[in-house]
């Protein structure tokens, strides 16, 4: 943690060189930073993914979708939160007050925790944490515990039924999710994000996603998996309407049941942008070494660079989760837990090991290092 | 401030590691409930791993600190997995967690 | 070490003893489990700035994603029929309580320095070159080297806990 | 030599085994065993007492160890203890042993043919023999032995067999009592004797004679004092009190007399002949050590004096003709002891030598006159010189010799020794009543002597049924009495040794006197301390003395007994006092019954009686006895209390608590369990931090 932080002030001094930015103590920096990422990227993202999912969905169903606030209904989630602030703080008769208020918290504490670890460029990463993917596998399972509290405080039968499974399904998807992380830590060595995406260049063995087929198959599980731990809709289930009303947040009201949803589209952002840094190549352009560019450009219009691609890519895969959640039905209890323990484990498993066989026999080159080798006959394998 | 240097030195975390200890023997011997006797478990055996750890990095330079904390954390886990269904069986046989119900083997 | 790292230090230290006095204090279980999560993640912050990372994720995972949320489970699963009714701790108990507390603590803080003491401390630049290695690594090497023997005798027990708990905790079929 | 002298011992004793084992199955019961065995001895001792005649001098020793004691110094540390002893016994063959050995084995064979005779017909023929051959190897024994213990030993051997020989007829009430009286009497004597023996080991560290004569020579034990008495003056007083007790002197000599119960060749061989002797024969060979202790001396000289005049004043009046020799025996004796008290070495010696040879003759004539009149009262004798011609004759012959008179025996040792006490007399003038009282006894020997030959022989028969049976003995028993008449010449004694037959100035020297001074320097002897003109002087005087008295005697005995001028009965009227006074033997016997014993013996064994019963059975017996119960008692109650309750009950109840309070601990709640296991890990971290 400290390490990385320096690299980030060091970034950071790049661009102030000899400004008055320089006297300001660190840890002021740092601050600035954190309130940056939460304020201006997590929560605005969060706010428009509502407008955007519900745009999606709209288009979906051949609907229009929100288009009242704003042109095009821009500022709708604006209109939301400020619905939502102004909401009444009620807390259900008989359920636990405190933890009542802890819960949302915790959910949301997990969920952008994450971004510390993502490396939106080469060098614009919060803090790029020795054990990056794993801090972030790790800080996401704080929000099982929230949504829990969050069901028992609602004194709500229902609603602790949905949190109970809610919990249980986070809790089992994550050992699949993991799983299928190792084969990515077993190509690139490190746990560092930073380190993984620098990888995937594309002089290095480009994205994971095509280094060898198990890696292809695990990036799937990963994402599915991804998609079950945010219980986004195949894995809809503790909040199925029909059923369990809202599942675990049905008791939530205003800026409560804000943040459990801000919470969900944040982990969402953060499992999508995992997804993408380790098997999509994070910021690395496809087909493009920035490096080896002929011309050097401006540090800052690489980075530039490096997060649209990086934004890009994530956005992509958030489309798609949207776009699975008006497709997919939802999936049973058991149905949810046998094709977790039945068929992901099982598969991340047999990746696992045919990744490691693969790094054993092909010495740790992707598929096209492979191909490209055969054809420039004798490629440095590295 | 020697509070800081205090709280960063090894003589902290003793002293976070000690105070848990305590609260953890507290909370074994004066709850009735049986989970409350697991959390002051898990209490204690988290103040055994604050200590591996804080000479692993302040006394010995030695991984082998973290690794004892590793394993302990990963018992740990196994014991708390394991008490918690013996409580739940216990709880439908007799439907209640009380520790002082638990006296069969009494004399 | 900025002054900053410190204070963040001191909080998580603070943060970690105190939620742990509410767990030991507080009469009702359900507020003692989550307060013991807190004190497990100011737990994992200590690890941090221990330099132990890949620990502080490992508490995170296994303890606070794991055990707590059993416990929360057992609670919920045990406490249904009676929910507020079972008051652990009887006032008698906080007098002494404290007294033994405050008896006990810098007798243990003593002797866990005297046992210190006991161990040769390394030189001061090992510490340095300790510090700034990786972790992660030297664990995963010594997982895999001098740790060969726990690390196969935990994984048996931990499928044996699996299996245990598993079978225990089924309700008859 | 020396080995001869075994044989000399062994043959008697042989014969006494065969004796009183086979003997009463042999032809003739065996008699002629023991005859044949005391010749042999006779045969072996003549050769050793004819080299002493040849050559003047005989010395051989024979030594073999008896017990070798090794010292015991590892366990104790006293000196008497750790000392290595070994106890040498054997034979000591020199000029005193050759003589004895000569007198002792001819008398006692001579008796032996005689009892061959006296002895025909009666019940327990063979063991008479085997008693008397027993009796000879005792004798023979001591005369060899050259220590005093093989000497204590054969002495009490002697006892022995005086007891067996007295009480031979045991039938008769008297002979068993004399026998008990005898045995008893000399056992006092030889008790003294014993301690005296062990002063002389104490003193000397040994009991053998030479090397006694050797520590005499060069002053070993002058300065030993026992008790504060100095050491020799008491050993000097035991070996006298052995003498006394042995040879029957004052005040020991009560049961001599009575020992004529026993048959008469007895009477010779042992109370006559050989066992008395041994009495003065022990003065002898132990003669330096009583001149070490120089206060001894004139105590036996003044002993002797006393017992010779009483014994002979007893004579005087005794009637029966045995008791009259047992007294003339006890006289001569008090003689011997005389002349061994002033310090006559040699003629005291020599009076020993001729005394049993004529006292032998007068015992064995006497038995043969019993044995053909059977009777021992002289008042029924008389008148039977016509009848026993020879037994008269050689019976004359040793009363010749016995009082007196030149040219016989006695003559020559008695005149030595009343000499030798006259010249003791003059240079000791305080002792001048021993001579007196020596030369007024052989006065009074000679007229009790005469008074029994004429009594016996000479007069008219005043029993004439026993003179008509009176006859002469046949030949085994006068032969021997013709020996020994022949033995009682003074020539035998007074004759010219071998070839030193002159001594310096050509006076003949008897071959005694020589083979005695040769002895006297051998044993570091001084004898008598009188000076050269004085001891003349003196034996001229004491010649002319002893004439006279023993003339007086004889003539004083013929006109009462031969003539019947004086009437004895006048006398015994005119001194009545006297007369009962030694009839009843001075009372010795009632002084011993009544006072030693009845006042002295009895109160103190009653006494003994009663400390026994009270002290040692009440107090130690039953004491013990009483104590035990309470023990027993006690170890019972301990035993319930203690034991059973205590240790058996105790642990059970102990055992059940213990759990009873463990239990406590077991609750089952588990907390508690945990309050224990937190209490240790305190109490481990406190140690292991400490």
């Amino acid at each position: 943690m400290p390490v990385n932080s320096a690299l980030f002030a060091q970034s950071l001094t790049q661009w102030t060189q000899g400004t008055w930015f320089a006297s300001v103590p660190i840890w002021v920096w740092a601050l600035v930073s954190a309130l940056i990422i939460i304020y201006m990227l997590a929560l605005p993202f969060g706010g428009i993914a509502t407008y955007v999912e519900r745009k999606i969905a709209a288009d979906l169903q051949d609907r229009i979708g929100p288009n009242r606030v704003g042109p095009l209904g821009i500022f709708q989630f604006a209109a939301d939160a400020i619905k939502m602030i102004s909401k009444e703080d009620y807390v259900p008769p008989g359920g636990d007050r405190f933890l009542f208020n802890i819960a949302p918290v915790l959910v949301v504490v997990g969920s952008c925790a994450g971004f510390v670890a993502l490396p939106l460029g080469q060098y614009l990463v919060a803090g790029d944490i020795n054990i990056g993917v794993f801090y972030i596998m790790a800080i996401t399972t704080i929000i099982a515990p929230g949504i829990l509290l969050g069901s028992w405080a609602s004194e709500n039968k229902w609603s602790l039924l949905g949190g109970l499974r809610s919990a249980a399904q986070i809790v089992s998807y994550e050992i699949p999710v993991a799983l299928s992380i190792v084969p990515i830590i077993l190509i690139s060595g490190s746990l560092q994000i930073g380190e993984i995406v620098k990888q995937q260049g594309w002089h290095d063995h480009f994205w994971n996603v095509f280094h060898n087929p198990f890696t292809f198959i695990s990036f799937f599980i990963l994402f599915v998996g991804g998609l079950a731990e945010t219980n986004r809709i195949p894995f809809d289930l503790p909040e199925a309407e029909s059923e369990l009303v809202s599942g675990f947040n049905t008791e939530f009201s205003g800026m409560r049941f804000g943040l459990y949803a801000l919470g969900e589209f944040v982990d969402v952002f953060v499992m999508c942008a995992l997804v993408t840094s380790l098997y999509l190549g994070g910021w690395q352009i496809p087909f493009l070494e920035l490096d080896k560019f002929w011309v050097t450009l401006p540090s800052g219009l690489i980075a530039l660079i490096h997060v649209s691609f990086f934004l890009g890519k994530t956005f992509l895969l958030v489309f798609v989760v949207m776009w699975l959640r008006w497709t997919l039905p939802r999936l049973r209890v058991d149905q949810l837990m046998g094709l977790c323990w039945k068929g992901m484990v099982p598969v991340a498993l047999f990746n696992i090991l045919g990744t490691a066989i693969w790094m054993w026999a092909f010495k740790g080159q992707s598929m096209l290092q492979v191909v490209s080798g055969l054809f420039s006959g004798g490629g440095g394998s590295h | 401030m020697n509070l800081l240097d205090f709280s960063n030195s090894i003589e902290g975390y003793l002293l976070v590691s000690s105070i848990l200890l305590t609260l953890g023997i507290f909370s074994v011997l004066t709850r009735k409930n049986a989970i409350g006797i697991l959390l002051g478990v898990e209490l204690i055996l988290n103040a055994a791993g604050i200590n591996f750890v804080a000479f692993s990095k302040f006394h010995s330079a030695a991984i082998d600190g973290q690794m004892v904390t590793l394993f302990i954390i990963l018992i740990a886990a196994a014991e708390a997995a394991v008490a918690l269904a013996i409580i739940l069986r216990f709880y439908r046989l007799k439907q209640t967690i009380d520790a002082d119900e638990a006296s069969l083997l009494r004399n | 070490m900025t002054n900053g790292m410190k204070w963040i230090l001191l909080i998580a230290e603070l943060l970690t003893v105190g939620s742990a006095l509410i767990v030991a204090i507080n009469p009702n279980i359900l507020y003692s489990a989550v307060f013991l999560l807190f004190s497990f993640l100011g737990i994992a912050v200590m690890y941090l700035f221990a330099g132990a990372d890949f620990l502080a994720g490992v508490q995170v995972v296994v303890y606070v994603g794991g055990v707590t949320i059993l416990i929360l489970f057992a609670i919920m699963l045990t406490q249904w029929l009676y929910r507020l009714k079972l008051k652990d701790i009887g006032s008698k108990f906080v007098v002494p309580g404290v007294v033994l507390a405050l008896g006990l603590v810098p007798f243990l803080h003593r002797g866990l320095t005297q046992l210190g003491k006991m161990v040769q401390a390394a030189p001061p630049e090992k510490m340095a070159e300790f510090a700034a290695s990786p972790k992660t690594a030297m664990i995963g090497k010594a997982l895999l080297t001098n740790y060969v023997l726990p690390f196969e005798a935990v994984t048996i027990l931990l499928l044996g806990a699996l299996v245990g708990a598993v079978w225990l905790a089924r309700p008859k079929a | 030599m020396a080995q001869s002298c075994l044989w000399i011992v062994a043959l008697p004793l042989t014969a006494f085994v065969i004796q009183a084992l086979v003997g009463k199955r042999l032809p003739r019961q065996g008699d002629w065993v023991s005859v044949l065995a005391i010749l042999g001895s006779f045969a072996l001792a003549t050769p050793i007492f004819l080299k002493l005649l040849a050559t003047g001098a005989v010395h051989e020793t024979l030594q073999f160890n008896w017990m070798v004691m090794p010292g015991v110094d590892a366990v104790s540390n006293s000196p008497i203890l750790n000392k290595a002893v070994t106890l040498t016994v054997g034979v000591l063959v020199n000029n005193l042993t050759a003589i004895m050995l000569f007198m002792v084995t001819l008398c006692a064979s001579l008796i032996h043919i005689f009892s061959t005779g006296y002895m025909h017909g009666e019940s327990r023929y063979h063991l008479f023999f085997a008693y008397i051959s027993l009796f000879s190897a005792g004798m023979l024994g001591l005369v060899i032995s050259d220590n005093l213990l093989t000497l204590f030993m054969c002495w009490e051997v002697m006892g022995l067999c005086s007891y067996l020989l007295i009480g031979f007829y045991y039938q008769k009430l008297s002979a068993n009592n004399a026998s008990l009286k005898a045995f008893m009497t000399t056992r006092v004597g030889d008790v003294m004797f014993f301690l005296g023996i062990c002063g002389l080991y104490y003193v000397f560290g040994t009991s053998n004679l030479s090397q006694i004569y050797e520590g005499i020579k060069t002053g070993v034990g002058s300065d030993v004092t026992l008790l504060g008495i100095p050491a020799l003056a008491f050993i000097g007083f035991m070996l006298m009190m052995g003498t006394i007790g042995k040879s029957a002197q004052f005040p020991l000599q009560v049961w001599l007399p009575d020992a004529m119960e026993g048959p008469t060749p007895v009477s010779a061989l042992i109370h006559a002949a050989t066992m008395v002797a041994a009495g003065v024969f022990l003065l002898v060979r132990t003669y330096p050590v009583l001149e070490a202790a120089k206060v001894v001396l004139p105590v036996i000289a003044t002993v002797g004096a006393l017992t010779a005049f009483l014994a002979a004043c007893i004579a005087l009046v005794q009637v029966d003709i045995k008791k009259v020799l047992a007294y003339s025996t006890i006289s001569q004796l008090g003689f011997m002891v005389l002349g061994m008290g002033v310090g006559s070495f040699a003629p005291g010696f020599m009076h020993v030598i001729t005394h049993a040879c004529f006292k032998a003759c007068l015992f064995l004539a006497s038995g043969s006159v019993i044995h053909s009149v059977h009777t021992q009262d002289m008042r029924e004798m008389g008148g039977l010189r016509s009848k026993m011609p020879i037994t008269f004759l050689t019976m004359f012959i040793a009363t010749l010799a016995i009082a007196g008179v030149p040219g016989f025996s006695g003559f020559v040792s008695k005149d030595r020794i009343l000499g030798d006490a006259l010249a003791y007399g003059m240079t000791h003038p305080s002792q001048m009543w021993i001579p007196v009282l020596g030369f007024i006894t052989a006065g009074l020997t000679a007229f009790y002597m005469f008074r029994l030959i004429f009594m016996t022989f000479f007069g008219h028969a005043r029993d004439e049924h026993k003179h008509h049976h009176a006859h002469e003995s046949p030949i085994t028993m006068t032969f021997p009495l013709m020996v020994l008449a022949a033995l009682s010449f003074a020539i035998v004694f007074a004759g010219p040794t071998g070839i030193h037959s002159v001594d310096a100035n050509l006076l003949p020297i008897h071959w005694f006197d020589h083979a005695l001074d040769h002895v006297k320097t051998e044993m570091g002897v001084q004898g008598l301390h009188a000076s050269e003109e004085v001891e003349h002087h003196a034996h001229s005087l004491a010649m002319i003395v002893s004439l006279v008295v023993a003339g007086l005697g004889i003539f004083l005995s013929a006109l009462t007994y031969l003539k019947k001028v004086i009437s004895a009965a006048a006398f015994e009227k005119a001194l009545k006092p006297v007369h009962t006074l030694l009839w009843n033997k001075y009372y010795f016997d009632d002084l011993y019954i009544k006072v030693v014993i009845q006042k002295l013996f009895l109160p103190l064994t009653v006494l003994m009686a009663k400390f026994d019963d009270k002290v040692v059975d009440h107090i130690f017996v039953d004491g013990w006895a009483k104590v035990a119960m309470v023990l027993k008692s006690v170890i019972a109650k301990f035993d319930d209390v203690v034991v059973d309750k205590l240790a058996v009950d105790g642990s059970g109840t102990v055992v059940s608590a213990g759990g009873w309070v463990l239990r406590q601990f077991q609750t089952g709640k588990v907390q508690q369990y945990l309050i224990l296991t937190f209490i240790v890990f305190g109490m481990l971290l406190f140690y292991m931090t400490r």
